[in-house]
């Protein structure tokens, strides 16, 4: 089954191609196109993983493209680490698309959403089984193209076309970083194959200031994508697409892309140890960042989607620690729970019409049964809690931090533990525990910062004049038919059993790499590479990694489930720090300052210097030749005896130069 | 018949507008069809010529030399032919041509003057990329001047005097200086074979710069100002930096179909003459110009790209995008690798079909909202849905996206630039980089004017448009599909200009 | 000092101050009569040289015909102002002088310098000889200039009539 | 014997007198007169050459007479225009008939 494995990224594809031309008719069905495809894919994922833990592997590559004598190849190939991430994909992306059925049942758009979801799928697993760097580019830009599409899908809302933008146009800077490293590798070695590449870096054939600089470019590739700190900003703003694309993209694949990337090319930074440094600090201050960031965030997706800003930085500073294993493992496990969180909050939003500030929601645990449990189940994976994957994965990237010896790392990986499972749990405490907030209809937090962005534009709002006419019918039907009742409860069928699904994946996943099963998952992913002993944590670290998790829940729920400390106790003593975090550090508006507004007035100086000087010049040719002329057609006045006079001393000059030529004054 | 193909190709579009010439003005639809069917034929014939053309054979192909005319020593003859550089050229144009005389079906004003001049443009372009005479690659070039001047000046927009104007006279300069410089070359090029033998054929020249006779004759600085001469007559055309300002004016003003072609090939005649006479004959003085071309070629790319930042006409911000990505080509033929010279044939083949759709949906557009300033566009992806999703197609290929052409070129074109040998460019690295950045504007200037025309809430006064007409169809499936078939297989391109590139490029070593 | 000479000099005195005074003098009636007297001098040169048809000529067309003509022309116009004003074109004379001057010097020059063998005996026309010439070589000449003189004739009084109306 | 050049000399300064009147004068009548003046010079010479010139013969004196016949020509056809100008300008100074320009 391994040589078909191509198979996997061509249902998707085809799911693509027949909803792009026949989604009009198919409308409502269309989510069963989507569907069957990723089952299919998935069925085979499987089939092709068994294959590989049999040890098999599968290389098959076709000539792209000829110039002079190189060659650059196309193809696919499995290996252990992207047959994992075959798996975590296909999955993923198979309950998303379920989830999604009911989730984006009302919008006429339907089978649009399905069709990017399908191309998305395509493009993501086209990524994970490409043989070499620049198909790994091409599939990586495509996925770009995809959380264009999908975060821009509700394009009349302003706010998602913007963000849609921003999203692009920040990984863009990524992507053109990783290209310039790719093709200063090519250049070295002639080729892109991952291969050729390691045996070029293993035996030196490139300067090691190239190395680093090819690392460091690679990895600007990752940042954009896994919106690592630089160029996190356009993760948050991703919140305005649908919920389920905030799940499937933005929460389990496409970020992971990123940590896949270093992953994939792991031996071209071990061999650099400041790209490793760097690596490594960028996850901590990025994880240590965003996990500041969640702790104020009120609307719930934007929680989620700081802390998957986080949990990427753990990864990414387990990769830089040398914690291969670790961060991939991460990958994994993170990419269930994350996207269980994120599906459980789109249950939540979906029942609550269509809001998103936490502060109206609560009280849900009775409302919600099967949301609440398994939402609970996620956050306390995330958190780190003993028996879920969580632990499991995170223990690891903390033994790494320490064995990497660098105290500081260690330290900031444990205070962002800790501090993700406070604001995991103020999120669960907020949404599911105390009574349900949201009854009046009116949004009680329109001037909230955040709440601008989002809030304001909330389609579903009733009595939301601005594009309300036009966006009717579009997007969700009006808030009047669920106001009958208007508690929410608890959802069908297609959202719950994805939840399911998700919370048994999120407290099994765990058990691939038991230490005292002997990390049967390392061994699965190192074998065939030379990545040295991966690191273990000794007990006392589970023990003081279960202390850390279990004290942040504890002050989550002695804050907003006991109201013993006051919610807004921090916020009282630390205003100016609150006020900082609220805003996202005002990064958004740095970062137009210091890039946008200049480019644009550099454009705008060039722009009008072309217009006066370059386009002047030509126009002041045009010009005087002809005021020129015009010029000397004055000089006819008409006078007859003028233009005598004219000619008889034009005569006279010609005479004198005869006389003078011939030499008659000889 | 078979033997001269070329010539047939080249002058099938001139018969046409004889033939159309004779029918009344009156049958609009007879002349509509007697037109595309002229230009179809054309383009059937390249795509003959293209299946007999021999990927391995480095030379020229369908070669035909007839004797011209002779005056005294001046022996001019009617040489055409083809290799891997002009080949792919050949079928864009026909392709484009094919597809703006789709594109003008909505044209109504004195259409048979429009379809007459379009039919003599595109013997003009055909005649460009076929003739290897100089004597004859002028007059071809000059035969594209008049009918590009007639289609702006009448069928353009609000200033077209002006534009057209300024086209005719701006290009008209350049091929001045291009005419000056041939007959330089011809008579320097005689006198280093001490008169034995004149010749102005290409090739022939070629050789004769390659190994003069007495080559005291032919000194550096001399064949250094021939080169520069050559390259500022082509740098007119292919817009380079200075000399750009003439293009945003001719696009805003000239109809959807001539700024079709001039987009689409035009420009492409520039960088074709460049590399087919600049590397050609002078490759000496083109390796020792290298790092300008370079230089001048990353200017071009990032103030196109700063000023179609800034545009508020969709219209010259498509013209700007389209002085970026000719930027790209310059980068690629200064890097003097394989892989630059093939980038920059690629772009210009891929940038062909791409501006030409750009320009197409710009027009489409323009015909039903009959605006084109961006801040009234708005929302159109309601009320235009297909248009608007072609339109947003055609800007990620002019972003580079992969799966589509524009990524192909810029990618050989940075392999190209950054494999370049540290003499022939010292800052070959700091070049690639500052390009690189190029790229990021590039997405930047055009998502920003895709989010603001395609995105965003309906306007009240688009909401009835009428969607893409089934006419409308042929040109933007066509030139969509060329793209997603190069963008995904290039190798469909690449085995045809392969060998002509390592030919030219060997010339200097490289 | 033969007397041919003085006669030349004597013509050729008054040819020149005639033909200044044409320009001189203020009323226009004196400039015609100055004209008048000096082509009466040129003829006399004619008979100095032996050219006695073409003095004779001279005299009938320009003394006689020509003269009348412009007496014609002018009491047809307003002889009667003496002057039109100050001439707006202020470098005009100055420079048409100057630029005659140079011209007169160059020509003067020019003809000092030619260097011209004196034919030896005087060639006497006779007006048979001028005849057979006239006739025999020149026949096609002498019928342009009939046509010439009839056309004129024709013309100058065609614009010169009172329109219709 | 008076020398040809001494002739010369004489026609040239008619010649130049003439000229000198052509170009300055207002009165239209004068510049015809002076346009005579100026042939006549022309004739003297011919007259000159014919008689005591070089290669003396009679084509000199037969041109002449066409070089009369073409100045009374000129003189009637230029005293037309004249009257014609007059009548339809009533002025006959130079200045004033500036029409024929751009």
């Amino acid at each position: 089954m391994i040589q078909n494995a191509w198979l996997i990224p061509v249902f998707p594809l085809i799911a693509f191609l027949i909803l792009l031309f026949f989604g009009r008719f198919l409308k409502e069905k269309a989510s069963y196109v989507g569907i069957a495809a990723l089952a299919l894919s998935f069925i085979v994922s499987v089939l092709v993983l068994f294959e590989r833990i049999g040890g098999e592997t599968y290389k098959f590559v076709i000539e792209w493209i000829t110039f002079g004598e190189s060659a650059i190849t196309m193809g696919y190939e499995v290996t252990a680490l992207n047959a994992m991430m075959l798996i975590v994909v296909t999955l993923v992306s198979l309950v998303v698309h379920i989830f999604s059925r009911e989730y984006m049942h009302d919008d006429n758009r339907i089978h649009v959403f399905y069709s990017y979801l399908g191309l998305f799928s395509f493009s993501m697993l086209g990524l994970v089984l490409a043989p070499n760097v620049l198909q790994l580019f091409i599939f990586w830009e495509l996925v770009g193209l995809c959380s264009f599409l999908l975060v821009g899908f509700w394009y009349f809302k302003p706010e998602a076309a913007a963000a849609a933008k921003k999203a692009f146009l920040t990984t863009r800077i990524g992507d053109v970083g990783l290209l310039l490293g790719l093709v200063i590798l090519f250049n070295q070695t002639g080729s892109f194959d991952y291969g050729v590449i390691y045996a070029a870096v293993e035996n030196g054939l490139i300067n090691d200031t190239l190395i680093t600089a090819t690392a460091l470019l690679i990895f600007l590739g990752a940042v954009g994508k896994s919106a690592q700190f630089p160029l996190h900003v356009w993760l948050p703003d991703a919140m305005e697409g649908p919920t389920p694309v905030s799940a499937l993209i933005h929460a389990a694949t496409m970020v992971a892309a990123g940590v896949y990337l270093v992953g994939v090319m792991y031996p071209l930074f071990l061999a650099s140890s400041t790209a490793m440094t760097v690596v490594a600090y960028t996850g901590a201050i990025t994880a240590f960042f965003a996990a500041t960031m969640a702790l104020v965030m009120t609307d719930i997706k934007r929680v989620l989607a700081y802390s998957t800003i986080s949990q990427l930085g753990f990864m990414i500073l387990a990769l830089g620690t040398a914690g291969y294993v670790a961060g991939l493992f991460h990958l994994m496990t993170h990419a269930f729970f994350k996207a269980l969180l994120f599906l459980g909050a789109g249950s939540v939003i979906f029942a609550v019409h269509h809001r998103q500030d936490i502060r109206d929601m609560g009280g849900l645990w009775s409302k919600m049964k099967i949301t609440s449990v398994t939402f609970l189940i996620g956050a306390l994976a995330i958190a780190g809690v003993f028996p879920l994957a969580g632990f499991w994965s995170k223990e690891e990237i903390l033994a790494s931090a320490l064995l990497n010896g660098d105290g500081f790392l260690f330290a900031i990986a444990l205070i962002t533990a800790f501090m993700t499972a406070f604001y995991m749990f103020r999120l669960f405490f907020k949404t599911f525990t105390g009574e349900y907030r949201g009854g009046d209809h009116d949004d009680p937090h329109a001037d909230d910062p955040q709440v601008d962005a989002y809030g304001a534009a909330d389609v579903a709002e009733a009595d939301n004049p601005r594009d309300d006419s036009m966006d009717k019918e579009a997007h969700v039907p009006p808030a009047e038919d669920h106001d009958h009742h208007h508690s929410p409860e608890e959802n069908s069928g297609f959202m719950t059993l994805p939840l399911i699904v998700l919370a048994s994946l999120a407290v099994v996943a765990g058990l691939v790499n038991l230490p005292f099963m002997g990390h049967p998952l390392e061994g699965f992913l190192t074998e065939g590479l030379n990545l040295g002993a991966q690191p273990h944590g000794a007990l006392w670290l589970a023990i003081l990694s279960l202390v850390v998790a279990g004290s942040g829940i504890a002050l989550a729920w002695a804050m907003y489930y006991k109201g013993a400390i006051a919610e807004d106790f921090f916020a009282k003593k630390a205003p100016g720090v609150h006020n900082l975090l609220l805003n996202k550090y005002y990064l958004d508006e740095i970062y137009t300052a210091v890039f946008v507004r200049p480019t644009v007035a550099i454009g705008r100086f060039f722009w009008e210097m072309d217009k006066s000087i370059v386009d002047g010049i030509v126009n002041l040719i045009g010009r005087s030749t002809s005021s020129t002329g015009r010029s000397f057609g004055r000089r006819h006045n008409g006078q007859l005896q003028t233009y005598g006079l004219v000619s008889i001393l034009g005569g006279i000059v010609v005479i004198a130069l005869a006389f003078v030529l011939r030499g008659y004054f000889g | 018949m078979m033997g001269n193909l070329l010539t047939w190709l080249v002058f099938v579009p001139l018969i046409g507008a004889a033939l159309i010439l004779t029918i009344p003005r009156e049958n609009v639809n007879v002349i509509r069809s007697l037109a595309a069917i002229v230009s179809g034929s054309a383009l059937v014939l390249s795509l003959i010529i293209w299946g007999g053309f021999d990927r391995g054979v480095s030379g020229m192909q369908f070669e035909t030399v007839a004797p011209w005319f002779d005056i005294g020593f001046l022996q001019i003859n009617y040489e055409i032919g083809i290799d891997g550089l002009s080949m792919p050229l050949l079928v864009l144009t026909t392709i484009v041509t094919t597809l703006s005389i789709f594109a003008s079906f909505s044209i109504v004003k004195r259409v048979k003057e429009f379809y007459v001049w379009t039919l003599v443009l595109l013997t003009g372009m055909l005649g460009v990329f076929v003739a290897l005479d100089m004597f004859l690659f002028f007059l071809f070039f000059e035969l594209t001047l008049i009918p590009m001047f007639f289609l702006i000046g009448i069928w353009g927009g609000k200033m077209r005097e002006y534009a057209s104007f300024k086209f005719l006279i701006y290009t008209g300069l350049g091929s001045a200086i291009m005419f000056i410089t041939f007959i330089a070359m011809f008579v320097k090029g005689a006198e280093a074979m001490n008169f034995q033998e004149t010749s102005f054929s290409m090739i022939r020249l070629a050789e004769i710069y390659a190994n003069p006779a007495n080559p005291e004759v032919l000194t550096g600085a001399l064949k250094g100002g021939l080169f520069l001469a050559l390259f500022v007559a082509f740098a007119i055309k292919l817009p380079v930096f200075p000399f750009h300002t003439w293009l945003p004016n001719a696009h805003v003003e000239a109809p959807t179909a001539a700024s079709m072609i001039l987009a689409g090939v035009l420009l492409k005649m520039g960088g074709y003459g460049l590399i087919r006479v600049g590397f050609g004959v002078l490759p000496d003085q083109a390796a020792r110009f290298a790092t300008l071309i370079a230089i001048l070629g990353v200017i071009n790319i990032i103030y196109g790209a700063l000023l179609a930042l800034v545009q508020t006409d969709l219209k010259s911000l498509v013209a700007y995008s389209s002085i970026s990505h000719m930027g790209i080509v310059l980068l690629g033929v200064a890097s003097f690798t394989t892989a630059g010279m093939q980038g920059a044939i690629f772009q210009l083949v891929s940038h062909g079909f791409i501006s030409a759709l750009l320009f197409f949906m710009v027009g489409a557009i323009y015909e039903r909202t009959k605006t084109r300033t961006i801040s009234e566009l708005g929302g159109l992806s309601k009320s235009v849905p297909i248009l608007a999703g072609f339109m947003l197609a055609a800007a990620m290929a002019s972003v580079g996206l992969p799966g589509l052409s524009g990524f192909v070129s810029e990618l050989l074109a940075f392999i190209g630039i950054f494999g370049a040998s540290a003499d022939l460019i010292p800052a070959a690295y700091t070049i690639g980089v500052i390009g690189a950045i190029g790229i990021i504007l590039t997405a930047a200037y055009l998502l920003w004017a895709m989010q603001r025309t395609t995105f965003g809430p309906m306007k009240e006064k688009y909401v009835g448009l009428p969607d893409a007409r089934p006419m409308e169809y042929v040109p933007m499936v066509g030139l969509l599909v060329l793209s997603i078939a190069i963008g995904v297989y290039p190798h469909l391109l690449s085995d045809v200009i392969n060998t002509t590139v390592i030919d030219i490029v060997s010339k200097i070593g490289g | 000092m033969t007397g041919q000479m003085i006669f030349f000099i004597i013509f050729a005195l008054i040819a020149i101050t005639g033909a200044v005074l044409i320009i001189a003098l203020k009323r226009i009636s004196h400039r015609v009569v100055s004209m008048a007297f000096s082509f009466m001098a040129v003829a006399g040169l004619y008979f100095l040289l032996g050219a006695e048809f073409i003095g004779i000529i001279q005299i009938m067309v320009y003394v006689g015909a020509i003269t009348i003509l412009f007496v014609f022309g002018m009491m047809m116009t307003d002889h009667r102002n003496i002057s039109f004003g100050p001439d707006p074109r202020k470098w005009q004379q100055a420079l048409s002088f100057v630029g005659v001057a140079t011209l007169l010097g160059l020509m003067l020059y020019g003809i000092s310098t030619l260097d011209m063998h004196e034919s030896t005996q005087p060639f006497v026309g006779s007006v048979e000889a001028i005849g057979l010439e006239l006739y025999g070589h020149y026949f096609i000449a002498f019928l342009g200039s009939a046509f010439l003189l009839t056309s004129a004739l024709i013309g100058a009084i065609v614009i010169a009539r009172k329109e219709a109306d | 014997m008076v020398p040809v050049t001494f002739f010369l000399a004489l026609a040239a300064i008619l010649f130049c007198i003439g000229l000198y009147g052509v170009l300055t004068r207002r009165h239209l009548v004068i510049v015809l007169v002076c346009i005579e003046l100026m042939l006549n010079s022309v004739n003297i010479n011919l007259v000159a050459f014919s008689a005591i010139g070089p290669f003396a013969n009679i084509t000199g004196q037969v041109f002449t007479l066409f070089v009369i016949t073409v100045a009374a020509a000129e003189a009637a056809v230029g005293l037309a225009i004249l009257i014609a100008l007059y009548r339809n300008r009533n002025s006959i100074d130079v200045i004033k008939h500036d029409l024929l320009r751009w």
